[in-house]
């Protein structure tokens, strides 16, 4: 895995140049972004994780936010747990399934190129959403929080406070994340195993577990989102599902394995679709930009000569 | 004595032959009905419930024409090409006499030819897109189609709205403000209120005197990987709307609720048009006053016997309660088909067509189903919605006057 | 007349110079040694003229003609070929067909022809086994298949990367055998060797790199001797 | 010889099959085709090392390209399909000059981009395309004759097989084949990377896009959530890589494969048989990585050298 901050450097420089101009012209697209943005960042920061370091492509990676969703959506119906709080019991939760779909599926595809584990977790991802439907229906639901739609007043500019926890997290992720990397063993020999995975064996770091470590991780870390996402959001068996893509297209902007990368082109995309949806009259052009930008900046980054 | 043994042998032959195909027809050759919906999803699992049903009913009253009913039921799996094939198998391998069903326009039109290569009775019940209209075109008359189309819709919305105003002079709607998510549903919501604009610009159709002023912003849905309505309420905050309509999904209601709190909006009525609410949505507190459009609410109960029936029995077969207005549709569907078959007293197309035309059928959504002609076909069921209002967790159907539950609470307030 | 004409020829990977305003020949008839320590930037030379690598700066002239800013493709067609370092068959193919690709594309061949072509240079370069997989063949066998896919595109510039490394003694004698074979049919060959013992045998000129410059050029044993050159390679040592 | 009258018997059997099979198994089959060709064209570019996901893009532009022409330029249904093809190879040429560049999985994502970037200028470019309601035809192409539409997407995936087989057989094949075991070596043995790219590119997109409009004709409407639906992409996919990717079977047989079991499936359970649907590609990617066919053709190889083996021993006694 790369933490490499001068590939990132110019797209710092544009975001920062977009933020000027933005928050002049209309500052509330501009906190939008940012707090959609870093949704976005939190969400594809494991999938970057499994494909920087597993080189693993899992196509179900929106489903399993979506159980986790669902999981934290059970702990409050029954048991009237706080989604926040259920946070917790969610990563853990999460952690043991990553656990389980990795010894039963993704350890038999490892190293096996990209194709078969695309394909595997597309039928993973179906059966996900096939159970999901049989036990819950396809019925939207929701859990009310007062607090989620709380907002703050400054002079005369209202904004919601509740999404700044999605920066908040995002940011606590990759801190934490970046962290544990450079200041744990367990971290160097993530990092070693992203290298090289044949040179880290070599030195006696074990594969397996590292990789057993990082899928369960990055599972967990999508049940520690989908707590704080659930009193915004109504989940149903595709909830996630548009999550795959927005993660792959954030993962494909930053560079693969860049973690640096990825808060910046969740937010940049975040920013991006925001300036465009408060545009009266064409917010149905905001995919278009959203995905406009997506292909330059991958154009721009890694055109070979050919 | 030859001779009279012969005539003798010959007629004991017929009565046989009478008998037996007299015997087949009843017990062993049911009169089929081929039903394609997407089971995977909560409208079409739940219409289909409704249809065994009335199916059950049916069979319970000793069938129809003498015969036992069948319900065949496919999977259209929400793909058009899938949804298309069910058609095929229905009238190839089971052979069925009638085909109704399904949702969702897309896989609808993708029928549309094949239905049309059999020409057998069809009675739709759900697809509200005119494209489908136009893809029948004005010539078949085998089509019914009982769902309103999206025009026929915010027609009826608009003669509601006038009523309301006239009955509760507090209420006054000048300014419309529609937020629609990206896909086929909310831009045809969009465009036809559009219409319904210029034209009332004009003096002219179901808004004049409703619509001074129009304006609409879209959204992308929650169902469709959205669910940030932030900068589309901004802009409808903005405009002050007296009437603030969402056309979405039921993923968007709740989302969209807690924004509109968020950003402190708070328009004199807030309505909405999705297929269905989420689940425990009335005991949310964002539910209060927000009204909607629909088909059917249990709240009919208390004034439609059909209804009540409909409720009870459902919940008996399944033991689940109807929450999308597609379940008592679906069970209109049936019995309204029934109906045309006994009536006609045969199953000749062209008689049961004449019937089917003919009946007056008191519906478990609170309405006579009649049929009439609409912009295009000839042979349109509804097309009328009700203008419903969630009170207390309830939805009360404020109008229309003569089935409503109950008075409108104004201004939304929370 | 030089086949090849290499004229200040300059590379940067980022701020590091791989190949520091390099000039040099090499004629037609003639084996030229390109040696070096390791990370003197040898292969980088090859790449740069291959075109496998855009040059940061300078001229490749080959047969009178530029070709500094040809993509690799056209370099080859016109008749510069080159091995690796590494073997790089091409996985999914035979032998055969390994050396099909070079005549098909290199020389512009049929199927038919390059068919013909790709089995009269097995058996030139002596490779019988040319109907297998690459995955059941020797090491031996891998690198006459590099050489093959080089020679079927009928090269006038050849570039042999340590074709040596990994061989035993008595295959690097058959394929010391094999190049001077190939240098009759008038080619000019450009050898990368760490084995000394092959530069002296098989080189009639070496240049000598070392961190992107030359330091010494000459036939073998009048640069072994040099100064620098000892020193070049020493100080890799100690 | 044996294999062409094998080949032969297959083709008949195909094309005779409305005589003997009922309506729903013609309308089942004319899809499976639908995505076979899908499967195979998806399967073409990627022998060159390229995982595309353009896919229901261009499956989606000969869609709209084949209804616009047909009821704006009131050209015929059949004629269609030819402009639908030239439009999406059209596009393709263009784009194709720049994300041919990329590789790997930022080629993959950028052309996965693109056809949703398709499908929003589609979407908003209402008064040609109707927008995100779409647009009808007021028939199907034949009258909605199934037999003649059976027949005419039989004949193009006939086409589209034999273009496949011809591909494997080429130089072309030789090129991309080295592109994607080792693009360096491939430049190095002169071969012009990006046209060999280009030229697959354009022309499995070419396909994409008559078959885009076959199924337009067939059904005579477009929607852009349904023209450009990401089934069009994932299902020739799992397709492919089921039956076995690189050849012109796998998808064939893929193809057949997963688009009968998907019927028979919904036939023994009405709820929740796409849950088994996703269980058996889970399955077969676990315990058969490498499809279908190549396991079939391997276990009978083996058998072959086998019994070789065996009568080689017997006459030695």
């Amino acid at each position: 895995m790369k933490i490499n901050q001068k590939k990132t450097s110019w797209l710092f420089a544009i975001l920062f140049f977009i933020v000027i101009i933005v928050g002049i012209w209309d500052a509330s697209a501009l906190i939008y972004g940012l707090q959609r943005g870093s949704l976005y960042a939190l969400i594809a920061l494991p999938l970057a994780m499994v494909l920087g370091i597993m080189d693993i492509l899992n196509l179900a990676h929106g489903e399993l936010l979506t159980v986790g969703l669902y999981a934290s959506y059970v702990l409050f119906i029954n048991f009237s747990i706080d989604p926040l709080i259920s946070t917790l019991p969610v990563f853990i939760f999460l952690v043991i399934l990553g656990g389980i779909i990795y010894f039963l599926t993704i350890k038999k595809v490892l190293g096996e190129g990209h194709l078969p584990q695309l394909l595997l977790t597309f039928g993973i991802s179906i059966m996900l959403i096939e159970l999901i439907k049989i036990y819950w229906t396809t019925r939207p639901r929701n859990v009310y929080r007062a607090y989620a739609s709380s907002s703050i007043t400054i002079g005369n500019f209202r904004i919601g406070s509740y999404e700044f926890l999605y920066v908040f997290l995002a940011f606590a992720v990759f801190l934490l994340l970046k962290l544990f990397l450079k200041k744990t063993r367990l971290g160097q020999a993530v990092y070693a195993v992203g290298q090289n995975p044949r040179g880290a064996e070599i030195v006696g770091i074990n594969v397996d577990l590292v990789y057993l470590f990082i899928f369960c991780l990055s599972s967990g870390i999508l049940g520690l989102t989908a707590g704080v996402m659930l009193p915004r959001v109504s989940i149903f068996p595709l909830t996630g599902n548009p999550f795959s893509l927005i993660s792959f297209a954030l993962v494909a902007m930053a560079g693969m394995g860049s973690i640096n990368g990825i808060l910046l082109a969740g937010i940049t995309l975040g920013i991006a679709e925001a300036v465009i949806q408060a545009i009266p009259g064409y917010g149905g052009w905001s995919d278009l930009v959203f995905f406009g930008v997506l292909i330059a900046v991958i154009m721009a980054k890694n055109i070979q000569e050919a | 004595m030859k001779k009279l043994s012969v005539v003798g042998i010959i007629f004991l032959l017929v009565v046989i032959t009478l008998s037996l195909s007299f015997q087949i027809r009843a017990d062993e050759d049911p009169i089929k009905i081929g039903a394609v919906n997407p089971l995977g999803d909560i409208t079409g699992r739940q219409s289909t419930n409704a249809m065994e049903l009335a199916v059950k009913e049916l069979n319970e009253a000793g069938g129809l024409l003498g015969r036992p009913v069948e319900l065949i039921v496919i999977d259209s799996e929400l793909r058009p090409e899938k949804g298309a094939s069910a058609i095929e198998r229905l009238a190839t391998s089971d052979e069925v006499d009638f085909f109704v069903g399904g949702m969702a326009s897309s896989v609808h039109l993708a029928q549309i030819p094949t239905l049309k290569r059999y020409e057998k009775i069809t009675v739709w019940i759900g697809a509200a897109s005119h494209a489908i209209e136009e893809a029948v075109g004005p010539d078949e008359d085998w089509y019914f189609h009982l769902h309103p189309w999206d025009y026929q819709q915010g027609a009826s919305y608009a003669y509601g709205w006038k009523d309301i105003e006239e009955k509760h002079p507090e209420v006054q709607i000048d300014s419309l403000f529609l937020a629609y998510e990206e896909g086929a549903f909310g831009t045809d919501s969009y465009e036809s209120y559009q219409e319904y604009f210029e034209s009332a610009q004009e003096g002219e159709g179901p808004y004049a005197d409703l619509m001074e002023d129009f304006s609409g912003v879209s959204f992308v849905s929650a169902a469709h990987g959205g669910g940030d309505y932030r900068a589309m309420l901004r802009q409808a905050m903005n405009y002050d709307p007296d009437l603030f309509i969402w056309a979405g999904y039921d993923a968007d209601a709740v989302p969209m609720l807690s924004q509109v709190r968020e950003i402190g909006f708070s328009p004199p009525i807030y309505a909405g048009s999705p297929p269905g609410w989420p689940e425990d949505f009335g005991d949310s507190p964002l539910a209060e006053n927000v009204v909607f459009f629909g088909m059917w609410a249990k709240s009919l109960n208390e004034v439609s016997p059909v209804a009540q029936h409909f409720w009870d029995e459902y919940i008996a077969m399944h033991d689940d309660e109807p929450v999308t207005y597609f379940a008592p549709l679906g069970y209109t569907n049936i019995h309204f088909l029934a109906k045309g078959v006994e009536n006609a007293g045969t199953l000749e197309k062209e008689a049961v067509i004449e019937s089917l035309r003919e009946i007056e059928y008191d519906s478990p959504v609170g309405t006579t189903l009649k049929i009439s002609p609409s912009r295009i076909i000839s042979n349109q069921g509804f097309s009328e919605q009700k203008i419903i209002q969630w009170q207390d967790g309830v939805q009360e159907i404020i109008w229309p006057f003569d089935v409503a539950t109950s008075e409108i609470i104004y201004p939304y307030e929370w | 007349m030089p086949v090849l004409k290499v004229n200040n020829l300059l590379k940067k990977f980022g701020g590091l110079v791989a190949v520091n305003n390099l000039s040099f020949t090499a004629e037609k008839d003639e084996i030229l040694g390109i040696i070096g320590p390791n990370g003197a930037g040898k292969t980088t030379v090859i790449n740069v003229i291959a075109g496998t690598l855009p040059v940061s700066g300078g001229e490749v002239v080959f047969k009178d003609r530029q070709v500094t800013e040809l993509p690799a493709y056209q370099r080859n067609q016109l008749g510069i070929s080159r091995t690796f370092q590494t073997v790089r068959p091409l996985q999914d193919f035979t032998a055969l067909e390994n050396i099909m690709v070079g005549a098909l594309f290199g020389k512009k061949l049929q199927l038919n022809e390059a068919r013909e072509k790709a089995l009269k240079i097995c058996e030139y370069i002596e490779l019988e086994r040319h109907d297998l997989p690459i995955d059941k063949l020797t090491v031996l066998e891998l690198k006459k298949i590099e050489l093959g896919r080089a020679l079927a595109s009928d090269p006038e510039l050849l570039f042999l990367d340590e074709i040596m490394a990994g061989l035993n003694s008595e295959e690097t004698w058959q394929m010391i055998e094999l190049i001077r074979k190939i240098k009759e049919n008038e080619v000019a060959i450009c050898v990368i060797e760490h084995v000394m013992k092959v530069v002296a045998e098989l080189t009639s000129r070496v240049i000598v790199l070392d961190r992107g410059d030359i330091i010494a050029q000459g036939p073998y044993q009048q640069v072994s001797q040099q100064k620098q050159v000892i020193t070049a390679y020493l100080g890799k040592e100690g | 010889m044996k294999k062409i009258i094998f080949y032969l018997f297959f083709v008949i059997m195909a094309a005779t099959l409305p005589y003997y099979a009922g309506g729903y198994l013609l309308h089942v089959s004319t899809t499976i085709l639908i995505f076979m060709s899908l499967s195979l064209s998806w399967d073409m570019m990627l022998r060159t090392g390229q995982l595309s996901f353009g896919n229901a893009g261009f499956f989606g532009l000969g869609a709209y390209a084949s209804l616009i022409s047909v009821s704006n330029l009131d050209i015929h249904p059949v004629l269609s399909l030819f402009f639908a093809a030239v439009f999406a190879a059209g596009v393709a040429l263009v784009v194709g000059f720049a994300v041919l560049r990329l590789r790997k999985i930022y080629f993959a994502i950028t052309t996965l981009a693109l056809a949703l970037v398709f499908e929003v200028i589609v979407m908003n470019l209402s008064d040609l395309t109707g927008g995100s309601s779409g647009r009808v035809l007021p028939q199907a192409i034949f009258g909605g004759n199934s037999v003649l539409i059976y027949w005419l997407i039989l004949f193009i995936t006939i086409i589209v097989i034999l273009i496949s087989e011809l591909l494997n057989k080429s130089k072309t094949h030789y090129a991309i084949n080295s592109i994607r075991n080792d693009e360096i070596t491939a430049r190095s043995s002169g071969i012009n990377v990006f046209k060999y790219l280009v030229f697959v590119f354009v022309f499995t997109s070419a396909i994409q896009g008559i078959i885009g409009g076959v199924y337009t004709q067939q059904y005579a409407f477009v929607m852009p959530e349904s023209t450009f639906s990401l089934d069009f992409l994932l299902l020739p996919i799992a397709m492919a890589l089921v039956g076995g990717i690189y050849t012109t079977m796998g998808p064939i047989l893929g193809a057949i494969f997963l688009g009968l079991i998907s019927e028979y499936l919904k036939l023994i359970m009405p709820y929740g048989h796409l849950f088994i649907y996703g269980l058996i590609i889970v399955i077969v990617i676990l315990f058969l990585p490498e499809g279908i066919y190549k396991v079939a053709r391997k276990k009978y190889r083996n058998r072959k050298s086998q019994e070789v083996k065996l009568d080689a021993s017997s006459e030695g006694k």
